[in-house]
C-alpha cells in the first residue's frame, strides 16, 4: 500500500502546498527546514485538521478526497508527535496499551518495544516523573504498539542517546519492510535519515523541493542537498561472506566488493550502504600498505562546487556512482577532469551498515 | 421606619398615601417575615414601628424590654378564606375538602404563621385534619399559600381574606370566607419601638375608625 | 433538640442532594465539553444564558419555576394532559429546581477544566484509534478531573443549602419535600434558635466530614499515582 | 409597572454586586493561590472550610451573621465598644454577608486555574530574574485567567441574586440595604405579580447583557492574540 | 567565574549524587544515557528543586552551601529547558523581552539574537502557532538575551536543522568566551559537542563517570567513550596564512601543519579541531597524488580494541596525539604495533573548524 498524499492548506503567514508519494515499504524521510511545513503535513496526514483539502490515498483506502473526510480513529495509524505529548493521567503501561485494544493489536509486539526501549523498569511510572528521553521512548512504544498501516514520526529520535537510537532506528526499517507499511519520518539528521530511508522529500516554505528515492536525491548534484556537507551515494549489496578472523564482511555491491565490519551482519543478508562523499578520498595510484582497504578504480564523470571543496561523481566499473568530496586544491592536482580514471578509497569503518 | 409584616405590606401600601397626606410623614416600610423582623430588632434594627403578623411576637420583645412600654396593640384581626379556582359554588368548594384522593390543599406554615395556626385549627375541628394536613403543601407564609393556588399547583387553599379582595382580579373560582368563630382569632399586634413623633402618629392613624373602615373593606376584621 | 422530623429532614436533604449532584454532572458535563469545544459564534450567549438562573433571587426563580411547573403553566399542562401528576411539592420537582439553580456552578469549573485539556491529549487518543466518546470517556474526563471535583463539590454543598427554589416548589411537606435548610429556617421563623442551632451544626458537622473526605481523597489519588 | 423604588433597589444591587465581587476576588485569589501552591498536609481542611458556607441556607447564614454583626454580637459588640456602628443594617455588612456566602464559587475555580498552570511556566520566570511576587502577576495570574473570569461571574451574578444573606443582615431597607433581589422578593410576596415580572426581566436583561459582554469580550481577547 | 557543582538529590528510584567543576570560559558539555541526571543537575544548579543538598558556587557567589539556598530569581542565568516551555499567555517579543527589564539587559543582544535566529517576522506571533523548531529558537533567544552570569542549556539544538545549528553553536560558544561566562550544555550529538565543547562531564545513573578537558576525555582509551564509534582527538592551532587560490587555510597545530578550507577562518585565528578516529587513515608510505592533503609521520604508541576494528594513539612528532580506527585485519596487515613509525592521513574536508 503506497502512500498518495496532496495537501493544501492556508494558515495566517503560512500556506500548505505540497504533494508526494511514499513507497508502500520502507521509510520516507521528510527533511527541511524549520517552519518548512514537516509537522502540518504529519498532521493532514493523519486528519488531525479539517481545514486541508487535497487527498491522502494509502493504497485503496482513500482517507481524504473531493467529499471524504476520514476521522482520525479511523485511519490505521501510529504517530510519534513532535513533543511526547505523554497521557498524564496514565502510568507508562498505561499509555503505551491505550491504543492496543482499540486498533485489537496483540502484545508481542509491545513488549519487544518494551525490551528495545529500555520501558521495563519504568512501566508504572507516571508521565510526569518521566526525563525527557524517557517520555520519548514511551510516546515511539505506543504509536509502535498497536502495528498500524502506516508510521507517522515527528523527530522520533531527537532527545535519544546516540547508542540507543542505533538500535531503535534499524527496528522501525525493519518493521516497515517486515509489515509491508509506508514510514513517514521527519529529521534533522540527515546522516541518520540516509541511513534509514529509501526515499526523500524536501521541503521548504510549505512545498515539495525535491523527491524520490534516496539515492537519486542525495546524489542530485543539482539538487537542493548539494551545497550541504551531507551529499553521499548510496550501495546496495548482498554479504557474501564473512571472515571470521578479522570480523569482516565482504559485501558484494555489483562489480565492486566492500569490506566491512560484520558487526550485526549475516551471510546472503541484503543491505543498504550510505557512503557520504566526505568519506572518499581519491588516489591516481593504488597505494601500498594502506588500512584502507576498499579502493576501487573508477571514472570521474561530473564535478560541481566552488570555493575550497568540490564534489566529484565517479562512476564505478559496473555503473554505479560513487560520491567523493575533496579540496579544489587536490582536483587541480590530480587533473580530476570528466573521464580521468582514478582510485576511490573509502575506509571500511566509515561505512556503517 | 416601619417593619412590617409581609402579609400586612401590600394594604399599608395601599393606605399609606392618605396617611401622608394627613400627617405630612413619609412612610418607609421594610417588609418580611415576623420571625426574622424580630430577630433583626433583637439585633439593633434601625425600625421605629413593628407591624407584626401576630400577637406573640411583640409580646415576646415586650417582656424583654426592647418596645416603648405600654404600646402593644393589636391593630387587624386576619380572616380565613377557602379558596379554589376551579369551583363554581361553595357546596361544590367544601365539598372538596373531602374528595378522594385528597386534594392538594395550601395552607401558610402552622408553626409560622398565625393564619397557618388558624388554618390547622380550623382543619382539625372540622375533622379534615388527618386525611389533609399531612399532605398539605405548607408556605412559608400566607402569601406563598396564595403563589400554590393560584399558579394552579395547588387545587385549593386556605388564604387570606385580604389577599383575595385586594387581588381581585386574579383570583378567578370562587372563596368561602371561614367564620371567625371557627378558628382561634388572627390578632395582628403593633409595637412602638422608638419613641418618634411620626411612629406615633402612623400607630395612632392605624387605630382611627376611616382606617379600620377601610380594613375592614379589604377584609380585615376591627379588634 | 433534634427531633426526629429534624432527621427526616436530614436524611431527605442529602437524598436530594445526591440526586441533584448526578443529575447536574450527567447534564452538565456533556454542555460544558460542548462549550469548551464548539468553534460557534454564539457559544457566549449560551454560556450567558447558562450563568443567568444565578442573578434571580432563588425564591424567585423558584415562583417562576411553580408557574411554569402549575397546571396552567407550559410544562405542568403538558404533564397532566398526558395524565401524569404535577412535579410541583414531589422530590422529582425539587431535584429539578435544585438542577436549574445549581447548573452554572457546575458547568463553568467544568468548561474551564475541559478547555485547559486541550487539543493535543485527544488528537492523541484519535490517532490510536479511540473515536469520539471513547476520547471523551478515557481522556478528557480524567484530564478534568479537578474541575469535575469542584463542580461536584460546589453542586452538592449549593443543593444542601439551597432554600428559596425548594421552598418555593417544595411546599414543606414533611418526609417528602421538608429538606434540612427549611427545617432550619422554620426553626429560626419560630424563634426556636435551640433547634435551629443543632440542626445547623449537625449539617455542618456532617458536609464537613464529607467535604474533608471528598478533598483527602482526591489527594490521596494524586499522591498515591505520583 | 417599575417604580421609583425598583430603579433604586437596582443601582444598590449593582454597588453591592461591584464591591462584593472586587473583594472576593481580592480575597479569594490569594487564597486561592495558597491552597493551589501549598504542600501542606491540612490544606484540605482549609479546602472544606472554604465550601462550608455554602451548605447552610442563606437565610440561616445570614442568621448567624446577624447575631456575629449586631449589636449584641462579639464582632459588632467590639465595634461599638471602639465607637463605630455596628455593621448589621449597612451597606458594609451587606457586603461582608455576600462574601462570606459567595466565597467558595470564586476561590475554587480560581483554585483549579492555578494548578493547572502548572510549575513549569513559574520555574521559566524565575530562572528569567522574576521573584515570587513578579512571577504572580505577571504569569500566574493571566495563565490563570479563564478561572479568574470564572470566579468573578459566579461571584458577581450570585452577589446579584444573593438574597437570604442580604434580607437577614441588611433589613430590607430602602435605598440602604434593599437590593433587586428583594425588591422583586417583596413585589412576588404582596402579590404584585406585574412588578416582579417587570423587575426580573429588567435584572435579566441587564444581566444577560453584561455577561454576554464579558463572555464576548474574553472569546475576542483570545481572538485577537491568536 | 568558574562553576562549581556537587549535588544529591534523592528521588524515588533515582538517586543524583554528580560533582564536577566547569571553567569561566567556554563550554562544557554534559553528556550521558537517557535518564542519567543531567537534567536533575541542571535543575539543581538553577536552584528549581528545594530538595537538593551539596554546593554551587560560581566564582565567589554561592548559590547553595551548608545553609545557603539562593532563590532562581536571584541567580543570573539562562537556562534552556529540555522542552520549548514558552509563555502561552505571550508573544513571541514578549516571550524574548521577559528577562530583559527583570535582569536590567539592554536590547543589542536581543536584537542580535533576534536575527541570527530568523525570529524576526514570528516576533508578533503566539507561542501556540509556532513550530517546534521555531518555539526551541525562541526559547533559547529568551534564555540568552538577558546576558546572563551563566549558561544551562538543555538540548537546545534538537529540532534544528543542520544550517541554522551551524550558525547557533558557534555564537554560543563566542557568548562564552566574550562574556566569559561558564555554559553547561546537554547534548546527544557528540560531534556537536567536540566541535564546541572544552570540558566534558560524562553522566551515568546520576553519577560523574569521567569528567575533564574535552581532549583528554575523548582520547582516553581507557574512558567510557573508547567503546563507541566517537574517539577523537583534539588539536590547538593557529591559522598560520590562507591561500586565497584554493580558498585553504594552513594552521599550524605546532609542528605539524593542516590544510583546512578556509570558510569563515581568519589568519591569526586560534582554533581547535577535532579529527574524529574514523576519520584517520594509516599508510607506511607517503602515498603520491593522493586528494588527501594532510599526512604525517607519526608512531604508534597504542591500540586498544577488540573485534573488527581497533583504535590506535598516535603521537605526532611534536608529541600531540592523534586516534584512529582501523579495521583489526589492516593493523594487523600494516604491523601496527607499539613503536611502529608510519603515515596518519587525514582529509581536510572531514575536519570542520
Ligand atoms: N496554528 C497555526 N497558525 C499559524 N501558523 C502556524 C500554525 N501552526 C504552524 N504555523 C506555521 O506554519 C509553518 C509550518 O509549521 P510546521 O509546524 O509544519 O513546521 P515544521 O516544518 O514542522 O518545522 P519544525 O522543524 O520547526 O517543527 C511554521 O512557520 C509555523 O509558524
Ligand atoms: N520527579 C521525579 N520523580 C521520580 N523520578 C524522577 C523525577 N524526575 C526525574 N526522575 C528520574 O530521574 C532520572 C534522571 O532524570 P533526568 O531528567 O535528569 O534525566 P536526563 O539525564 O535529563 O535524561 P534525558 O536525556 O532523557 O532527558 C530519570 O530516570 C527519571 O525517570
Ligand atoms: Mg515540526
Ligand atoms: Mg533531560
Amino acid at each position: 500500500m503506497s502512500l498518495v498524499v496532496e495537501l493544501r492548506q492556508h494558515l495566517e503567514a503560512f500556506e500548505l502546498d505540497a504533494a508526494f508519494q511514499a513507497p508502500a515499504r520502507g521509510v520516507t524521510a521528510l527533511f527541511g527546514p524549520s517552519g518548512a511545513g514537516k509537522t502540518r503535513v504529519l498532521r493532514g496526514v493523519a486528519g488531525l485538521d479539517r481545514d486541508v483539502s487535497g487527498r491522502v490515498h494509502l493504497g485503496d483506502q482513500h482517507w481524504l478526497d473531493e467529499g471524504v473526510f476520514v476521522s482520525p480513529h479511523h485511519r490505521s495509524l501510529g504517530y510519534v508527535f513532535q513533543e511526547a505529548s505523554l497521557f498524564e493521567h496514565l502510568d507508562v503501561a498505561g499509555n503505551i496499551d491505550y491504543g492496543l485494544r482499540r486498533r485489537r493489536a496483540g502484545r508481542e509486539r509491545r513488549d519487544e518495544l518494551v525490551e528495545l526501549l529500555g520501558l521495563g523498569s519504568l512501566l508504572s511510572r507516571r508521565a510526569e516523573t518521566l526525563s525527557g528521553g524517557e517520555r520519548r521512548r514511551v510516546a515511539i512504544a505506543r504509536a509502535l504498539a498497536p502495528a498500524p498501516d502506516l508510521l507517522l514520526m515527528d523527530e522520533p529520535l531527537a532527545g535519544l542517546d546516540p547508542a540507543r537510537r542505533a538500535e531503535v532506528l534499524p527496528y522501525i526499517e525493519s518493521l516497515s519492510r517486515t509489515l509491508a507499511i509506508p514510514v513517514l519520518l521527519v529529521s534533522h539528521q540527515l546522516d541518520e535519515v540516509a541511513r534509514l530511508a529509501d526515499h526523500l522529500v524536501l521541503m521548504d516554505h510549505g512545498r515539495v523541493r525535491a523527491q524520490g528515492p534516496l539515492d537519486a536525491v542525495l546524489a542530485d548534484l543539482d539538487g537542493p542537498l548539494a551545497a550541504q556537507a551531507d551529499a553521499s551515494a548510496v550501495l546496495r549489496g548482498v554479504v557474501r561472506g564473512i571472515d571470521p578472523r578479522w570480523d569482516l564482511a565482504e559485501v558484494d555491491c555489483g562489480g565492486v566488493t566492500l569490506l566491512l565490519p560484520a558487526t550485526r551482519l549475516t551471510e546472503g543478508q541484503e543491505l543498504r550502504l550510505r557512503i557520504a562523499a566526505r568519506d572518499v578520498s581519491i588516489v591516481r595510484e593504488r597505494p601500498r600498505d594502506s588500512s584502507i582497504l576498499n579502493i576501487f578504480p573508477v571514472t570521474v564523470v561530473n564535478r560541481r562546487g566552488a570555493g575550497a571543496q568540490v564534489t566529484l561523481e565517479l562512476a564505478l566499473d559496473d555503473g554505479a556512482t560513487l560520491l567523493a568530496r575533496v579540496t579544489a586544491r587536490s582536483a587541480e592536482e590530480l587533473m580530476l577532469e570528466h573521464g580521468a580514471r582514478v582510485h576511490a578509497q573509502v575506509k571500511s569503518v566509515a561505512v556503517l551498515p | 421606619r416601619v417593619a412590617v409584616a409581609g402579609n400586612f405590606a401590600p394594604v399599608l401600601e395601599r393606605l399609606a398615601p392618605g396617611f401622608e397626606q394627613g400627617s405630612g410623614h413619609t412612610l418607609r416600610p421594610s417588609s418580611g417575615s415576623t420571625g426574622r423582623l424580630y430577630a433583626q430588632i433583637v439585633q439593633g434594627a434601625p425600625f421605629d414601628l413593628f407591624l407584626a403578623a401576630d400577637a406573640a411576637r411583640p409580646a415576646q420583645l415586650e417582656s424583654r424590654g426592647l418596645v416603648v412600654p405600654g404600646t402593644r396593640t393589636t391593630y387587624a384581626l386576619g380572616r380565613l378564606a377557602l379558596w379554589s379556582p376551579a369551583a363554581d359554588d361553595v357546596d361544590a368548594l367544601l365539598a372538596r375538602l373531602q374528595a378522594q384522593p385528597p386534594p392538594r390543599l395550601a395552607i401558610a406554615n402552622p408553626r409560622l404563621a398565625p393564619y397557618g395556626a388558624a388554618a390547622r385549627a380550623w382543619l382539625v375541628n372540622e375533622g379534615h385534619w388527618a386525611a389533609l394536613g399531612p399532605g398539605a403543601v405548607r408556605g412559608e407564609n400566607i402569601a406563598q399559600a396564595f403563589h400554590f393556588v393560584a399558579s394552579g399547583n395547588a387545587e385549593l387553599g386556605l388564604v387570606a381574606l385580604p389577599q383575595l379582595r385586594l387581588f381581585h382580579e386574579q383570583t378567578p373560582g370562587i372563596a368561602w370566607t371561614v367564620p371567625a368563630t371557627l378558628h382561634p382569632p388572627i390578632e395582628q399586634q403593633a409595637v412602638l419601638l422608638r419613641d418618634s413623633e411620626a411612629a406615633r402618629a402612623l400607630l395612632g392613624w392605624l387605630l382611627t375608625d376611616t382606617t379600620q373602615a377601610q380594613l375592614r373593606a379589604l377584609g380585615y376584621d376591627s379588634p | 433538640m433534634i427531633t426526629a422530623g429534624d432527621l427526616e429532614a436530614l436524611r431527605l436533604t442529602l437524598m436530594l442532594a445526591a440526586a441533584s449532584t448526578a443529575v447536574l454532572l450527567l447534564l452538565g458535563t456533556p454542555l460544558a465539553w460542548w462549550l469548551a469545544r464548539t468553534q460557534r459564534r454564539g457559544k457566549f450567549v449560551v454560556e450567558a444564558l447558562v450563568a443567568l438562573p444565578l442573578v434571580l433571587p432563588p425564591t424567585v426563580l423558584g415562583f417562576y419555576l411553580l408557574l411554569l411547573l402549575g397546571a396552567k403553566g407550559p410544562l405542568g399542562g403538558l404533564l397532566s394532559s398526558l395524565g401524569l401528576r404535577p412535579l410541583a411539592f414531589t422530590f422529582g420537582g425539587l431535584v429539578i429546581g435544585s438542577v436549574v439553580y445549581s447548573l452554572p456552578f457546575v458547568v463553568q469549573p467544568i468548561q474551564d477544566a475541559f478547555v485547559r485539556v486541550g487539543p493535543r491529549p485527544l488528537e492523541v487518543a484519535a490517532t490510536l484509534g479511540a473515536g469520539p466518546l471513547d476520547r471523551f470517556f478515557t481522556v478528557a474526563l480524567p484530564l478534568a478531573r479537578p474541575g469535575l471535583l469542584t463542580g461536584a463539590v460546589l453542586g452538592f454543598a449549593h443543593t444542601l443549602g439551597e432554600f428559596g427554589v425548594v421552598l418555593m416548589i417544595g411546599g414543606n411537606i414533611p418526609g417528602e419535600t421538608r429538606v434540612a435548610s427549611i427545617a432550619i429556617y422554620d426553626h429560626v421563623e419560630a424563634l426556636d434558635y435551640g433547634g435551629a442551632h443543632g440542626l445547623s451544626l449537625l449539617l455542618l458537622g456532617l458536609s464537613f466530614t464529607l467535604l474533608v473526605a471528598v478533598y483527602g481523597l482526591n489527594r490521596r489519588v494524586r499522591v498515591m499515582r505520583a
